[in-house]
């Protein structure tokens, strides 16, 4: 039999994400990059990319599905899938046990419950503020002159976490610099920061349930701080993985498997015919 | 007698000396940076030596502006609702304003005032910063125009895009998107004007729009603002530069009744 | 699809039929002459039959508003009926209602809204009422009546409940006699009621129809435009004659298979106020998944018409009345409202229930989230909870809505 | 009924702000554990009639929330974004504080707006304890209207109580408690309205709210050790203005914002505080059938809220009030998301306008994040006075 390989590409608001799977479902490839305005081509770039990292030809992939935000710019695929599905299935795929996943995104933030098959019993997400989202650590973190990948680092130091009260971004950029003049350690303005994104991301996931396990999703699952933040709140272990922020990727390219291994035609989902 | 009003607000404090209510000798103004109570000293030392005039021979010092309780040499603070408009019923004096809109750093204001320039009705942003001058600086940041040119850049729009996000934090990605269109900078800029003078309309609205407006706050330095507004309220909307000292003037002024009523 | 293409024109004798006549029916309702005393009344459980009886013109302003929305022009009234203090989370029916007749006079492009001569409060369901019009009452100087309808709280109304109600419509009446200078005529009463109860059969008889896979019927989408000759028009023979036809449409439908989407995959019931400023859109993302609604509680604002022993009686006039009042269906227990949900569910053969909040109207929205919880982990069927408002179009988030609508569907289709 | 000494009244004095704000609602279970068999029921906020359920022996307890005291996690998602807070943490005190559900073998909701309303159908499905939702009579004019509420009122305590009955007697006992109650809160407000420092706000404020969680016998000696206390007060005498605050009938304003309202330069002479437990303003007649009394007090002379039927009067009734007070403006203050309160905000400020009387609006919200803004436009308001 011909070498087959299916894809997913995850088009975020911040980052394209693309895995390569064959068909015994093992990642041989996965790529990563920023969004530029020009999506469409960063979705085709982030999927050559995966190619390249598996080392193997675009020929040989023979179904992609897109997902994110910018799913329907991912126009060289045949599935659109939105990405709540997406994250719930490669999140149940890395952790089988998963019951709730919570993604932080850079703009949005998504709580979904799963059933005992991975089926979405539910779910909820934020509305069009970018508060308690990825871009909330963003700002701040450029406002205290971190970049987001020291922020883990640096929280773990925080003895005194400070209470962050404004919600909306723009304020609490403004909130930091005052603390920060007030003479407060950068480590407890961090923590404070996770916390209060912390709070708000467990008041999501109440919506549809705390319940076990839980697996953090997303970009934002990469910062350790964000990641003890929520087990000290929730009081209990969350799930995350180096390949967190690849979930909805990951799930997209196994949508495409088994669509493969149904031996449908790839006219799946009506998404692909509305933009 | 020489009264002093300083003004201290999240984005820029702002300072003036007064001589008998209404000769203004000094200004002053800078960026807040660090500590709002220094900040105020900063200010009120440099209007003292603009003036050259000696510490002890300002007789009143009123503070307004959110940092109003960090002035530690203040003899009253005053909140700067209110000293905005009584500042900028005084700049405006010769047209009589009612309707006041004052757009900051932080925050946008709708304030109607009655013919002394008392407040009788104020409506203001409460917890998003998406109709404030924030979001223009954000633009100025990731557009890389510098400040000193939004304004006039915007001014040259033929064809301003609209925004459709309401977050001045995510609309950047729209913008962005924007950009990669080809959609030239000064389309979008002016647009990002409109929203603004799309969530000054409603605030207006709210205190009901049914006077000529008059521009307060920072934004007063940037005539794109004024076009926005003026056609997003379809009026003609008043504004000079030196109405960005409004809060300033107007503590300064009622510094002075203060005086007089004590002195009495 | 297949019956579709067997179906010919010339055997669709009622295509479309309904809808016209609806139009028609709007068309004329808005610019007929004033000739009668106005009144104002709410739209759950009022007294209209007694009204018209006594020779009453009847204005309802919430469909009035309603309509202006779903024409996309109720921002404007909403914003200047904020102009004069309403605040942002007052509800929508009531600033386009006052910005629209008080601020500007009531001249719309399908005609003008008279001024009310009367106010009739028939507080059932909502506190808003109330103070909807104390407001009314204050602006237009014109005597206001309120008719105080119990909660409905117990299995049956009680003795006491119809009790009270009975004798304030007899205390209205004698009033009204008195203040306008009219005589109550039991007979025009009786004519009236027989209309009511000939429309409301047909209507509940519709509701009904959603039974058969498909569904000639979209039982919220397009049971919205059939709710106006029940509402607006219950008591006239127009309403009467108008679900006649309706019906024999929904016959000719079935007989063809026809439904409201060419290929029905899922059946829904809906729950909740829709939104209206984004009305087409959100009907479109039901359509794309080839999702018809069977059942809604929303086309049961004016009373529960699906359930005859409900519905209006020439028989037992004031009883039939009163008994009408309490089961508006914002005047109903949680309790029931739980009740109807399942049953709608069970007995429409529906996949999943998708609820619509309105963030401006608590009495309907305020629960709906335990509702939604009762729905998923008591009964087992997935449930959907969107929230937008029904007049202001400044809450209507498209993409957010698209977002979680799709991935609702696309849940459904997986579990398949 | 035991009556309190005035040693019992000690812990209350010193703990006060504990006790007032106490979600596990101690004083609640003290009082069940010296009165064996004995029941407390939860009423929500405004014109639910105390005295029935005292004269069953019984004690009426007003819940007010969460206030700051507990986070708001699984309410948002059973009501909904827009719902005031009270409803909310109420909400939340119910699905995640075993202590409050443990305090309570029943729970009363007026229809005093949709959401109260609702609640009893949330409640109702995740309790055992009885739940009644009270239709409050909102025809003031129909002569069915009192025989309708005599009606309703012993449909609720047969609700709570199915197998007792009432004693007539008894539920004139406790209309003359609460009278004595209603007499004492009057004392106070009179002695504010003439000498204004001598009552703290803030403490006369979890004074009344104390009550709550008391015996109302209890509260009396506490009223009237407070009362004498007041009248002995020295505070200085501050040059502040005299205000109407109005609005926030049902849930309550953070107790920070009630003391930001003096310290930027208020005297609070007439308000809407707490007037869950002072909505018959003046005496219940003793006199002649008790329920009708109470029915009859309720539509005639129950407090003019914005959550009951009042045509016409809106207008009179807070320019009355700011007469009465002899006050230069009105602080409009409540609840966010308080649609009643709205609503009838616009015809009130209308009348206050008209006649040039001064007046802010301002929302607050339980756990709100800071309040700069509140400060501000309390400042503001009061400066408009205060400057020429
Ligand atoms: N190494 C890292 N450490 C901490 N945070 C990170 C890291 N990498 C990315 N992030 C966060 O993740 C966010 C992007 O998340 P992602 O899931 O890729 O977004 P989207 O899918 O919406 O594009 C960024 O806003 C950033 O805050
Ligand atoms: N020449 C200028 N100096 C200062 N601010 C300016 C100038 N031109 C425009 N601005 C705008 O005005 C805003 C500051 O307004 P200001 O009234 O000083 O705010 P605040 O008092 O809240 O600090 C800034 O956000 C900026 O966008
Ligand atoms: S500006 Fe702030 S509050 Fe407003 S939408 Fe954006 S993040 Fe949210
Ligand atoms: S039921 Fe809802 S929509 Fe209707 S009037 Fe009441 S609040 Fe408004
Ligand atoms: S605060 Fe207002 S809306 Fe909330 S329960 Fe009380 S009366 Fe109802």
């Amino acid at each position: 039999m011909q070498e087959k390989y299916v894809a997913g590409v995850d088009v975020g608001s911040t980052t394209a994400k693309a895995i390569i799977l064959d068909m015994d479902r093992n990642i041989v490839g996965k790529s990563l990059q920023n969004v530029s305005p020009k999506v469409a081509e960063d979705a085709e770039t982030a999927f050559l990319k995966a190619c390249q990292d598996a080392g193997i030809d675009r020929e040989k992939v023979v179904l992609i599905t897109g997902t994110g935000y910018g799913r329907l710019k991912v126009r060289f695929g045949q599935l659109i899938v939105t990405e709540i599905s997406c994250h719930a299935k490669g999140a149940q795929f890395i952790f089988p046990k998963t019951r709730l996943t919570l993604d932080i995104g850079g703009q949005d933030t998504k709580a979904i419950r799963l059933g005992e098959n991975g089926e979405i019993i539910d779910f909820s997400m934020n509305d069009k503020c970018s508060a308690g989202t990825g871009r909330f650590l963003d700002v701040c973190a450029d406002a205290l002159g971190f970049s987001v990948s020291d922020l883990g680092p640096i929280s773990e130091k925080s003895r005194r976490p400070v209470k962050i009260t404004s919600t909306c971004t723009v304020f609490a950029e403004t909130e930091v610099s005052n603390q920060l003049a007030r003479g407060r350690k950068p480590e407890d303005i961090v923590n404070g920061l996770h916390y209060s994104i912390a709070e708000r991301s467990i008041s999501l996931m109440r919506r549809v349930g705390i319940v076990d396990e839980i697996t953090f999703t997303g970009g934002v699952s990469r910062n350790t701080g964000m990641v003890r933040a929520l087990e000290d709140k929730l009081g209990r272990k969350i799930n995350v993985s180096p390949l967190s922020q690849w979930f909805g990727a990951i799930g997209a390219a196994l949508f495409a498997l088994e669509e493969l291994e149904k031996g449908s035609d790839p006219k799946f989902m009506p998404m692909e015919v509305k933009q | 007698m020489i009264t002093a009003g300083i003004d201290i607000g999240t984005g820029s404090t702002k300072g003036v000396l007064l001589e008998d209510n209404e000769k203004i000798i000094a200004r002053a103004i800078k960026p807040t940076k660090g500590s709002p109570g220094k900040m105020a000293t900063e200010i009120f030392n440099e209007l003292l030596e603009t003036s050259k005039l000696d510490k002890g021979e300002v007789d009143y010092i009123a503070s307004t502006g959110y940092g109003r309780y960090m002035m530690e040499e203040r003899q009253i603070q005053i909140s700067d609702l209110t000293t905005t408009g009584r500042g900028a019923k005084f700049i405006y004096r010769d047209k009589n304003p009612s309707l006041i809109l004052d757009i900051g750093t932080q925050s946008s204001r709708a304030i109607r005032v009655d013919e002394r320039g008392k407040i009788i009705q104020f409506k203001m942003n409460e917890r998003c910063a998406a109709g404030s001058g924030r979001f223009i600086e954000r633009c100025s940041r990731y557009l890389v125009v510098p400040m000193e040119k939004i304004s006039e850049t915007a001014m040259k729009s033929t064809d301003p895009q609209k925004i459709s996000s309401v977050c001045a934090v995510l609309s950047e990605t729209e913008i962005i998107n924007h950009v990669s269109q080809g959609i030239p900078v000064e389309d979008i800029l002016m647009g990002v004007f409109m929203s603004i003078a799309d969530r000054a309309g409603t605030l207006l609205k709210r205190v009901k729009l049914d006077a000529p407006v008059f521009l307060a706050g920072g934004l007063v330095h940037m005539p794109a603002m004024k076009k926005a507004l003026d056609e997003v309220l379809d009026q003609e909307v008043i504004s000079v530069p030196e109405a960005h000292f409004s809060a300033a003037i107007g503590a300064a002024r009622l510094g002075y009744q203060r005086l007089q009523k004590i002195k009495k | 699809m297949e019956n579709i293409v067997a179906v010919k024109e010339e055997d669709l004798q009622y295509a479309g039929a309904a809808r016209k006549m609806q139009r028609q029916l709007v068309r004329d309702f808005y610019r007929q002459d004033v000739t009668k005393p106005v009144v104002y009344l709410f739209v759950g459980g009022n007294p209209a039959e007694l009204l018209r009886a006594l020779g009453f013109q009847v204005y309802m302003p919430e469909i009035t508003a309603l309509t202006m929305a779903i024409r996309h022009q109720s921002l404007q009234y909403i914003l200047k009926a904020e102009s004069i203090g309403y605040g942002l989370d007052v509800c929508g029916y009531v600033k386009t209602d006052i910005g629209l007749t008080h601020l500007s006079g009531g001249e719309t492009d399908m005609g003008k809204i008279p001024r009310p001569d009367l106010l009739v409060c028939n507080y059932s369901g909502c506190s808003v009422y109330a103070k909807w019009w104390e407001a009314l009452a204050e602006f237009y100087k014109v005597p206001l009546i309120m008719l105080d309808i119990p909660y409905h709280r117990f299995n049956d109304p009680q003795k006491e409940d119809l009790e009270y109600i009975i004798g304030q419509l007899r205390e209205m009446v004698e009033k009204i006699e008195k203040l306008f200078d009219l005589t109550f005529d039991m007979n025009r009463l009786k004519d009236v009621l027989a209309y009511s109860r000939k429309a409301e059969d047909g209507w509940g008889r519709s509701f009904e129809m959603a039974k058969h896979v498909p569904s000639p019927i979209d039982a919220y989408f397009e049971s919205i435009f059939y709710m106006f000759p029940i509402n607006a028009l219950r008591g006239t023979k127009e309403a009467a004659e108008f679900y006649d036809l309706l019906n024999r449409e929904l016959d000719e439908r079935v007989k063809h298979g026809i439904g409201p989407v060419e290929n029905e995959e899922f059946r829904t019931v809906i729950e909740g106020v829709p939104p209206y400023p984004g009305y087409r859109s959100f009907w479109n993302m039901f359509k794309k998944w080839n999702a018809v609604s069977v059942a809604a509680t929303y086309p049961k604002v004016g009373g529960m018409f699906d359930i005859p022993e409900l519905r209006h009686d020439p028989a037992k006039p004031w009883e039939s009345i009163a008994r009408y009042s309490i089961f508006s269906y914002c005047n109903l227990s949680w309790d029931f409202r739980r009740e109807t949900i399942k049953r709608y569910l069970e007995d429409f053969k529906a996949d999943a229930l998708v609820i619509h909040g309105i963030k401006s109207c608590r009495s309907f929205t305020a629960g709906q989230g335990d509702l939604r919880d009762y729905v998923i982990n008591e009964l087992g069927y997935p449930a959907l909870y969107v929230e937008s408002d029904h007049q202001d179009p400044r809450y209507w988030a498209e993409a957010q809505i698209l977002n979680r609508v799709d991935a609702f569907f696309e849940a459904l289709r997986m579990k398949r | 009924m035991t009556s309190a000494t005035s040693s019992d009244l000690i812990p209350l004095l010193t703990n006060l702000q504990e006790i007032t704000y106490d979600i596990d609602f101690e004083q609640v279970h003290k009082w069940k554990r010296e009165h064996p068999g004995k029941k407390a029921i939860a009423t929500f906020p405004v014109y639910v009639p105390h005295e029935l359920i005292y004269a069953y022996g019984h004690l009426p307890v007003n819940i007010y929330g969460g206030g700051e005291e507990i986070s708001i996690s699984h309410a948002d998602a059973i009501l909904g974004s827009f719902i005031c807070s009270i409803s909310k943490s109420t909400t939340e005190l119910l699905l995640s504080h075993q202590p409050f559900r443990d305090a309570f073998d029943g729970f009363v909701f007026p229809f005093i707006c949709d959401v109260a309303r609702n609640l009893s159908g949330i409640f109702g499905r995740r309790i055992s304890q009885p739940v009644y939702m009270l239709h409050l009579a909102q025809n003031v004019q129909s002569e069915h209207s009192i025989p309708y509420l005599k009606n309703e009122f012993m449909r609720m305590v047969s609700t709570l109580f199915p197998d007792e009955q009432l004693d007539l007697e008894k539920l004139r006992d406790a209309i003359s408690k609460y009278n004595e109650n209603r007499a004492l809160y009057k004392k106070i407000y009179e002695l504010r309205s003439e000498t204004p420092w001598k009552v703290p706000l803030d403490d006369l404020y979890m004074t009344i709210r104390v009550g709550s969680n008391l015996d109302v016998v209890k509260h009396n000696e506490l009223l009237k050790s407070k009362l004498s206390e007041y009248e002995k007060n020295e505070r200085p005498k501050k040059d502040a203005i005299r205000v109407v605050v109005t609005g926030n009938f049902c849930e309550q304003p953070p107790l920070d914002i009630i003391r930001l309202i003096e310290q930027v330069g208020c005297y609070v002479i007439d308000d809407d505080f707490m007037i869950g437990r002072r909505f018959y303003q003046t005496p219940v007649s003793e006199e002649g059938d008790p329920i009708e009394a109470l029915a009859r007090h309720y539509l005639h002379e129950g407090a003019k809220t914005a959550t009951r039927f009042h045509e016409g009067e809106k207008g009179e009734v807070i320019l009355e009030r700011v007469k009465n007070a002899n006050a230069e403006g009105v602080i409009f203050l409540t609840a966010k998301f308080c649609e009643p309160a709205l609503d009838d905000l616009v015809l009130q400020q209308q009348a206050l306008q008209e006649n040039g009387i001064p007046s802010v609006h301002i929302e607050f919200e339980e756990r709100g994040s800071g309040y700069e803004n509140i400060r501000l436009s309390l400042e503001t308001f009061v400066e408009s006075l205060l400057f020429d």
